[in-house]
């Protein structure tokens, strides 16, 4: 009897783990756009992974007898002002741009999802002042907030990070709150109760993981964002270091050289800036199928 | 009247084509009222939108003739369809709150039925959509007309419904489950309105419903349905006493009513014999006093005054009542999912209102006690699977873990008749049926004395129902347990209960043993929930 | 009509109409300039990048009609014109009087400027009469009349003043901060902060010839690029300090001039506070490493004067001068190898936010140099609010970048700031005993004293030998003027629109 | 009515521990700042004594606690203080600059709606097809890019190249005089007082901040249209007003439509504050002279008062925004403020 369950229980677990895979490859198949975002991603994370090892010049080292060259083979991208490599530095950014985004949004996945689950969960007072608090800080102007916050913090990329990451989890507070609260008195949810689970389990376990889709949304729309951000933090100055090089640095110091003529400065890290949030934001839909156990058939 | 003829109706969808009607023909003629039965899924409602031509923009009517007063529905532009609509064909569908504009006067929504049809003026059509609330009896007419949908009651949202679709003096009115989520009383009441005003008017009307007693009590015909085509059609009387087709007949068998035994419902080849279960002396349970009032918004809500009853081993207890009168809160309190505000759950003698609900979880009794709840696809949690469902008490409150877990889950399929290819599906691919079987395999996983089964077959349909049933007639032989049965239909407790209880407005109004509470019921509200019943009218199946 | 209306842009912001008030900005002060008269004012001269300078060698008079200075330089009287404040009522020496003790009483910046002329405290300043007004000296200073000539001293309509002047506010602060009532060339008709500054002209009038422009709108725009395409497709006449790279390519198009500034240099500065820096070899080495010309290119795309590659003899007292350095890497790395740090070491290149446009690639370009010697460089970008505090005041950044410039154009008057003991420029707490001699000897002493050359010269010595400065370049203001003329440049970098005609006429 | 009266009664209550919140935390987030506020006006060549005196003057020489119970006094008084870097009452300067941000935030708005929902709706009728996707590319690309880098490529392409743009000069040309001050807002201004001429001045230097706003904006609107009007149109209700015969027009604007206005509206608030939140960029490229620009000169000098005076009014802003969408869904949603929904 043992023996023919293992037999049974191992299969059943291989189907299941290809089963997902199958699902995933459905999901992107069945979209295209969903597919090409997921595409760009791929890409995108490629060029985080290894783009610094392939790009044909060292992004900071400068050249004064080439500055401000215009796209040529041997510079894809022309030259800055110092005469690096805007090629290099704009591949090489991805990285940083990556960990930046996806580092705030994790943080504030996180920490808006327990607020939120606890939130959404017990209700009564701990709801109420929870709710007051995140009222307070969407109060704020959020891109003005994580200017102070960066300001006051000075301007690491760690801070960035934080910065960002404390404006976005309201949000993410918020919509779990709801997702939660929705589910709290639902079927399963008093089921999983009645199997022994307790009440932390039951959050986690249970009704947590079926706030997941619509966060995915919101995952998408908050890498982002959080890309933008950061541009943006840099352009009133507040931004990463130099001389790393970072899309909303490259962007903002090349749109001085816009009406100068130098228009490649600021539009190919635009360009990949903006790719970068376009894939994000694509992404949405396919993310929230894929961890949606309700898409598959 | 209206004459079907060879109706194909499929729809495009992800997997390719569906076809949901497979040709199917019917006529209906004036002033007659035909019925359409057939289990969930069988076409009856897409054959109705087809009828209107209101199908999803992804379905099409792919072949046939549909013709109505010699217009031929299936070519008629969409203009003179738009005017057909409403004036000629009206429809009432089910959940009357949903159908209606949740942010416009109800008044407002009968005006513009009667200004698109040119039945009113905008002088005279606040006056015109009076008279037609007063039309389906609606208490205060002229003060509803300015009412919302959220500010009426369901029966009165179904009433309003009907005045919409009566508002132009339609020819034919399609009813598809007109009834559905309204309380019994109201269903009676609502589906007596209907049905006098249909025949007052001299329309003909086509009632869609998978109820075989209410199709036969309203209905001079009868058609039914399965996998989109028309398997038996006659008069009620003779389609119910002598079906010809097996599914109908299936069917017929599976409808609950007085006088049979749960095992009559299956098919005849499926009848086995059912093992007494064995009712003792000693109480299991014992409710005393028990209270639950909620802190309302406005005001305290009383939902369960003071109820004391005893629930002995191997009984099965039903308990009764109108929508609202607070059977699912006495169950959660009973299964410690709730704290009752006072009184006593004495377990084999051992108080359990004492111990909080939040702790119960780790409490050696929680096994013990379990439910199976009322909406299969609520209670199974949408990301895990059928085997991760039925394992999860296991895992929480046994030892059993790797291959002895997944046999026990096996078993449990088995006992339960699902299917073990179905363990690693997720709910939303399960039916009904195979649903409640993984709610009702995750309840018994570990052996519990006591299952509280709340409405556990309200959403399914009638022959799955029946098996539903005499698996926990089965169980309840196997294993022993006790139930309390919560229901509001009167002959699904008849069957498979003992003892009965009769609870409204929170409070318990009669109770004692099945035969003695249903066949002369001494209290005026357990009479009126009987008489409120349809009776499906087949003499007894002799066989 | 639009003729006489002239339209100029700058980034800077004018958050106040009186220089005197706590607080007022730089830009600010060109309100004192346009709007208010001086007793004296600098001449005019070519200037060397071409267009007008003003003349720190002469002095002409303003609304002084002539002054006389005492055999011992300690008094100096002035005979005032004919002149009217612009509410018509007549400029008289008690306005001076009132307008020089406001000055030295208010503190902050402007009664430090004055101290820097010998002008500390009322007393020093009496009306003989009407027409009269007399200054006294503790001791003869070359400073005290140019300093008269700097915007600080500018004279007010004291008894409309006094009118708005309250117990708490006896120096009528609110009131001159939202209106000017002088006698200058020009009256800030509207102010709207942070948008623009509209000037109208003063047809009355005496203390130069009266400005073509009845009407002048200094318009706030921020983004650089902005400015450059208003003012080269000609809806503005006047891009004021618009930035090097600008100023570069907008020479081909238009009238751009980039004038040095007079005794500024932009240089990266040696903290001696820190060790490394303490070696003389080590602040050598970095000198002859730094990529001056690539500098020069990327951060000033060549606006400006070279400060490198001079001869070592010093002949003459010409300040900002060439140092004796220049790139050279084996030089480098011999004077590293000579000191205590052959392997080099680590240490952080700091740099204000809001003067980043030079000082970033300045400082990327430093940094990948000295790595070249072994010194790495960690960049640090400190908020501009922060900066001063740091740099200037704790002094405590190792290596950075710093961009004093002294208003009164003198060596010695620059020393004074940057080279003495604690004095605010000089950030790199550079202390030499001689220096601080020679720099006090010479502050007050007239240039044409015989001593004072040597000195100057043994000043400068030292300071190529020690260098807690390296001299990067000195800077220029840029300004794109698009169909007007007249530009003069002055050493408080303020945009003088008294001196602007339309190009036609 | 009552009801909702208590519901609206209940929302401005709660706002008040909201805006204490914001007062605190604004107050503690300048101080945190980095850069000594008296040094940086004391001015460059300021004396120890003079930066003191600064301090003194700016009461920073207390301690926190009475420095906030000054500050708190200040309020009650309807004070914001004076800001430091203009030498202006911040209440004055907010008063001038708000009108600024608020008109270019609405206009920027009311264009992407005029844009989104149609869109949205579109897209939501013919959901899967070409059209929709198309949308859905269109408007992501939209919020995709940086406001600061689309503002400066319209600026070179629409105003230094093409020439047809007004300069980038903030609200109005200099050729054109203020229209006289009523509301604050250019274009009801000078609609009031006749001078069309200064409204189309006003209207031209509208166009270009505004169309970089609303572009940024298209997607939340258009993607919450659509996913609500599809909600909507598969309700029941929209069923029976079809089987009713009712005109589609009818059944799609006055049934489906005002259904879904109800999460679009809600979105719109949100995009809203957010906008003006993150006008400060636009704000920047287009010498607008609205708050935005302020709170970034303000927070680079460490100027409190101005920090704090524009947090708050921001927050003034965002509780009463909340206030209008709760109108507008008491105007909308017979429900409101009654429990079911
Ligand atoms: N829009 C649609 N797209 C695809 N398939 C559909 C669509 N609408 C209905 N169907 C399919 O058509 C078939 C018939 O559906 P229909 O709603 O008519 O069933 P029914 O008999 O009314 O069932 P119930 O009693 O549950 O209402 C079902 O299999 C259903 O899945
Ligand atoms: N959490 C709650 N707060 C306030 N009132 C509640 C709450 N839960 C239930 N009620 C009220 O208590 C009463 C009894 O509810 P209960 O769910 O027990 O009814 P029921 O008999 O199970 O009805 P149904 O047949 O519709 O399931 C109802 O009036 C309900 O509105
Ligand atoms: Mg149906
Ligand atoms: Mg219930």
């Amino acid at each position: 009897m043992t023996d023919v369950t293992v037999e049974n229980a191992t299969p059943a677990r291989a189907k299941k783990g290809s089963g997902t895979l199958r699902h995933i490859l459905w999901v992107l198949r069945e979209n295209p756009v969903t597919g090409l975002s997921f595409a760009m991603f791929a890409g995108l994370l490629i060029s985080a992974l290894i783009g610094p090892s392939i790009v044909p010049y060292d992004p900071l080292a400068t050249d004064a007898s080439a500055t401000l060259q215009p796209p040529s083979a041997a510079h894809w991208f022309g030259t800055d002002n110092l005469g690096r490599d805007v090629f290099s530095r704009v591949i090489v950014a991805t990285r940083l741009d990556l960990v930046i985004s996806v580092a705030a949004v994790a943080l504030s996945f996180v920490f808006g999802s327990v607020l939120g689950a606890i939130a959404g969960y017990r209700g009564g007072w701990i709801d109420t002042v929870l709710s007051r608090v995140l009222d307070t800080i969407m109060a704020f102007p959020l891109f003005v907030l994580a200017m102070g916050i960066v300001a006051a913090l000075g301007n690491s990329v760690a801070n960035i990070i934080y910065a960002t990451a404390i404006i976005n989890i309201p949000f993410y507070a918020r919509l779990v709150r709801a997702e939660v609260n929705i589910r709290r008195d639902a079927g399963f949810t008093q089921a999983a109760k009645l199997a022994g689970n307790s009440d932390t389990r039951v959050l986690a376990l249970h009704i947590f993981p079926n706030a997941l889709p619509p966060m995915m949304v919101q995952v998408s729309l908050n890498l982002g964002w959080a890309i933008l951000n950061a541009a943006g933090l840099s352009f009133i100055g507040l931004g990463v270091r130099p001389p790393t090089p970072e899309w909303g640095i490259m962007v903002a110091e090349g749109a001085n050289y816009i009406v100068s003529g130098e228009w490649w400065l600021a539009l190919f890290p635009g360009l990949w800036l903006m790719l970068a949030v376009f894939t994000f934001n694509l992404m949405g839909d396919g993310l929230r199928d894929i961890v949606d156990p309700r898409r598959r058939s | 009247m209206l004459s079907i003829k060879d109706l194909q109706v499929a729809f495009r969808t992800r997997k390719g084509e569906v076809s949901a009607v497979r040709g199917i023909s019917f006529e209906l003629a004036r002033g007659e009222r035909l019925g359409i039965v057939g289990e969930s899924g069988s076409g009856k409602s897409v054959t109705s939108y087809a009828l209107m031509r209101i199908l999803d923009a992804n379905g099409r009517i792919k072949a046939g003739d549909a013709v109505y007063s010699g217009i031929d529905l299936r070519k008629a532009a969409e203009r003179d369809m738009r005017d057909l609509r409403g004036r000629e064909i009206s429809m009432i569908f089910q959940n009357p709150r949903a159908a209606l504009n949740p942010i416009r006067k109800v008044g407002h929504q009968i005006e513009d039925v009667l200004r698109q049809h040119a039945r009113a003026t905008r002088q005279d059509a606040r006056q015109k959509a009076i008279a037609a609330l007063e039309a389906v009896k609606i208490r205060d007419a002229e003060a509803r007309y300015d009412a919302y949908p959220f500010e009426l009651s369901g029966g009165m949202c179904q009433r309003v419904v009907c005045a919409i679709a009566l508002a132009c003096d339609p020819k034919l009115m399609i009813m598809d489950e007109p009834t559905t989520g309204l309380d019994i009383t109201t269903q009676k009441a609502v589906m007596d309105l209907v049905d006098e005003l249909v025949t007052a008017r001299g329309m003909s009307s086509i009632l869609i419903t998978h109820d075989l007693g209410l199709a036969s009590e309203y209905c001079d015909r009868i058609v039914v349905m399965k996998d989109g085509q028309i398997v038996e059609e006659g008069a009620p009387q003779l389609l119910l006493s002598a079906p010809q087709h097996p599914y109908t007949r299936k069917l017929v068998d599976a409808t609950p009513r007085r006088g049979v035994t749960i095992r009559e419902l299956l098919p005849q080849e499926e009848r086995r014999p059912l093992a007494p279960h064995v009712v003792a002396e000693t109480p299991l349970l014992e409710v005393r006093n028990l209270t639950k009032t909620y802190q309302g918004k406005s005001g305290p809500v009383h939902a369960v005054r003071d109820i004391s009853f005893t629930i002995r081993e191997g009984q099965s207890v039903g308990l009764v009542g109108e929508s609202g009168c607070g059977k699912s809160t006495t169950s959660a309190m009973l299964v410690r999912l709730l704290d009752p505000t006072s009184g006593q759950l004495l377990y084999r003698g051992e108080d359990l209102a004492q111990m909080p609900a939040a702790d119960f979880a780790r409490n050696p009794l929680r096994g013990k006690i379990q439910m199976v709840f009322q909406d299969a696809t609520d209670s199974l949690n949408p990301r895990h699977t059928s085997r991760q469902s039925i394992a999860e008490p296991l895992k929480r409150m046994t030892d059993l873990r790797g291959a002895a877990l997944a046999a026990r889950v096996e078993e449990l399929a088995s006992v339960t008749g699902l299917p073990e290819h179905l363990l690693d599906r997720f709910p939303h691919q399960l039916s009904g049926g195979q649903k409640a079987r993984v709610g009702i395999a995750r309840a018994i996983a570990t052996e519990p004395d006591f299952l509280i089964l709340d409405e556990p077959t309200a959403a399914l349909d009638v022959s799955i129902q029946a098996v539903a049933l005499n698996l926990l007639a089965d169980l309840r032989a196997r294993l022993g347990m006790s139930y309390l049965f919560v229901s509001h239909d009167l002959n699904v407790v008849r069957m498979l209960c003992d003892h009965v209880i009769v609870m409204k407005g929170g409070e318990i109004v009669d109770a004692g043993p099945v035969e003695q509470v249903m066949d002369s019921p001494s209290h005026p509200y357990t009479r009126e929930l009987l008489e409120a019943a349809p009776q499906v009218p087949i003499p007894t199946a002799a066989a | 009509g639009a003729g006489d209306t002239l339209v100029a842009v700058t980034a800077q912001t004018i958050n106040s109409l009186d220089l005197h008030r706590t607080g007022t900005n730089r830009a600010s002060y060109a309100v004192a300039i346009n709007c208010y008269d001086r007793l004296v004012t600098f001449g005019t001269k070519e200037a060397p990048g071409g267009g007008l300078s003003y003349d720190y060698a002469t002095l002409e008079p303003e609304l002084a009609e002539s002054w006389t200075i005492s055999d011992d330089g300690m008094t100096i009287t002035f005979t005032l014109k004919e002149a009217s404040f612009q509410d018509g009522s007549p400029v008289t020496a008690e306005d001076v009087k009132w307008s020089f003790d406001r000055a030295v009483t208010v503190g902050g910046f402007p009664t430090v400027q004055m101290k820097a002329g010998g002008l500390e405290r009322p007393e020093q300043f009496e009306a003989v009469d009407a027409k009269t007004f007399v200054v006294k000296l503790d001791r003869p200073s070359k400073l005290s009349l140019p300093d008269l000539a700097v915007p600080v001293p500018f004279i007010i309509n004291a008894t409309l003043a006094k009118a708005n002047a309250t117990a708490d506010d006896p120096w009528a602060m609110e009131y001159l901060h939202k209106n000017t009532i002088g006698s200058g060339a020009y009256k800030v008709t509207r102010w709207d902060p942070g948008q623009q500054v509209v000037y109208e002209r003063n047809e009355a009038w005496v203390g130069g010839p009266v400005p073509s422009y009845a009407r002048v709108i200094m318009r706030e725009v921020p983004s650089a690029a902005t400015q450059r395409a208003l003012v080269e497709r000609g809806d503005v006449q006047v891009a004021f300090d618009i930035p090097d790279k600008d100023a570069a390519e907008l020479a081909e198009k238009l009238t751009v001039y980039s004038t040095p500034v007079e005794n500024c240099i932009h240089a990266l500065c040696l903290n001696t506070n820190f060790e490394p820096f303490q070696d003389a070899n080590v602040r050598k080495a970095i000198a002859a490493i730094v990529p001056y010309e690539a500098i020069f290119k990327a951060a000033a795309y060549g606006r400006g004067a070279p400060l490198w590659g001079g001869s070592a003899e010093i002949t003459d007292t010409a300040w900002p001068r060439k140092s004796p350095y220049d790139t050279d890497l084996a030089t480098a790395q011999e004077f590293m190898a000579a000191s205590a740090y052959p392997d080099g070491f680590e240490t952080t290149l700091s740099i204000s936010t809001d003067l980043a446009s030079w000082m970033e690639p300045a400082a990327l370009l430093i940094q990948e140099a000295v790595a070249k010697i072994g010194i790495t460089v960690q960049l640090d970008k400190i908020p501009g609010a922060n900066w001063r505090t740091a740099a200037l005041v704790e002094k405590r950044l190792p290596m950075h970048l710093e961009n004093f410039g002294g208003w009164l154009n003198t060596p010695d008057y620059y020393f004074f700031w940057a080279y003495q003991k604690d004095h605010l420029f000089n950030s790199s707490n550079y202390f030499n005993e001689e220096v601080e001699q020679l720099t006090n000897e010479t502050l007050h002493m007239a240039m044409d004293d015989p001593e004072y050359a040597p000195k100057i010269k043994r000043m400068f010595e030292i300071a190529f030998e020690d260098l807690p400065r390296i001299p990067l370049y000195q800077p220029a203001l840029n300004v794109a003027v698009n169909g007007a003329s007249g530009y003069e440049f002055w050493f408080h970098r303020q945009l003088d629109i008294r001196s602007l005609s339309p190009a036609s006429a | 009515m009552g009801a909702r009266g208590t519901a609206i009664g209940l929302r401005i209550a709660q706002a008040i521990p909201v805006l204490f919140g914001v007062i605190v935390i604004s107050f503690l987030l300048t101080r945190a700042l980095p850069g000594d506020p008296a040094a940086q006006f004391a001015g460059a060549m300021a004396t120890e004594e003079s930066i003191e005196q600064v301090r003194t003057s700016l009461g920073l020489d207390k301690p926190l606690v009475t420095q906030f119970g000054l500050y708190l006094g200040q309020l009650a008084r309807g004070d914001l203080g004076q800001s430091v870097s203009t030498g202006q009452p911040v209440i004055e300067e907010l008063a001038s600059r708000l009108p600024a941000s608020l008109e270019l935030t609405l206009f920027a708005l009311i264009l992407s709606c005029a844009v989104a929902i149609p869109l949205g709706v579109l897209a939501a009728t013919r959901p899967g097809s070409w059209v929709d996707q198309l949308c859905r590319l269109l408007v992501t690309a939209g919020v995709s890019l940086p406001t600061f880098f689309t503002g400066i490529v319209l600026v070179y392409v629409f105003y230094y190249l093409l020439g047809i743009a007004p300069s980038p000069l903030g609200r109005l040309d200099f050729i054109y005089l203020d229209p006289p001050h009523v509301t604050g807002f250019f274009l009801i201004d000078a609609a009031l007082a006749g001078d069309w001429e200064t409204w189309f001045g006003a209207l031209k230097q509208l166009i270009l901040p505004g169309l970089t706003l609303a572009l940024f904006t298209l997607a939340p609107i258009a993607r919450m249209t659509r996913a609500a009007m599809l909600s909507a149109l598969s309700a029941d209700y929209v069923r029976t007003a079809r089987a009713a015969g009712l005109a589609p027009r009818k059944v799609l604007y006055g049934y489906a439509f005002r259904n879904a206005l109800l999460p679009v509206v809600t979105t719109l608030g949100m995009v809203f504050s957010f906008v003006l939140g993150a006008n400060v960029l636009v704000e920047k490229v287009f010498a607008w002279p609205g708050i935005g620009s302020y709170a970034v000169e303000a927070l680079v000098v460490s100027d409190y008062a101005a920090v704090q005076g524009f947090v708050l009014s921001m927050a003034l802003l965002f509780v009463l925004l909340n206030l209008i969408i709760d109108l507008a869904y008491s105007v909308i949603d017979p429900r409101f403020g009654t429990s079911a929904k």
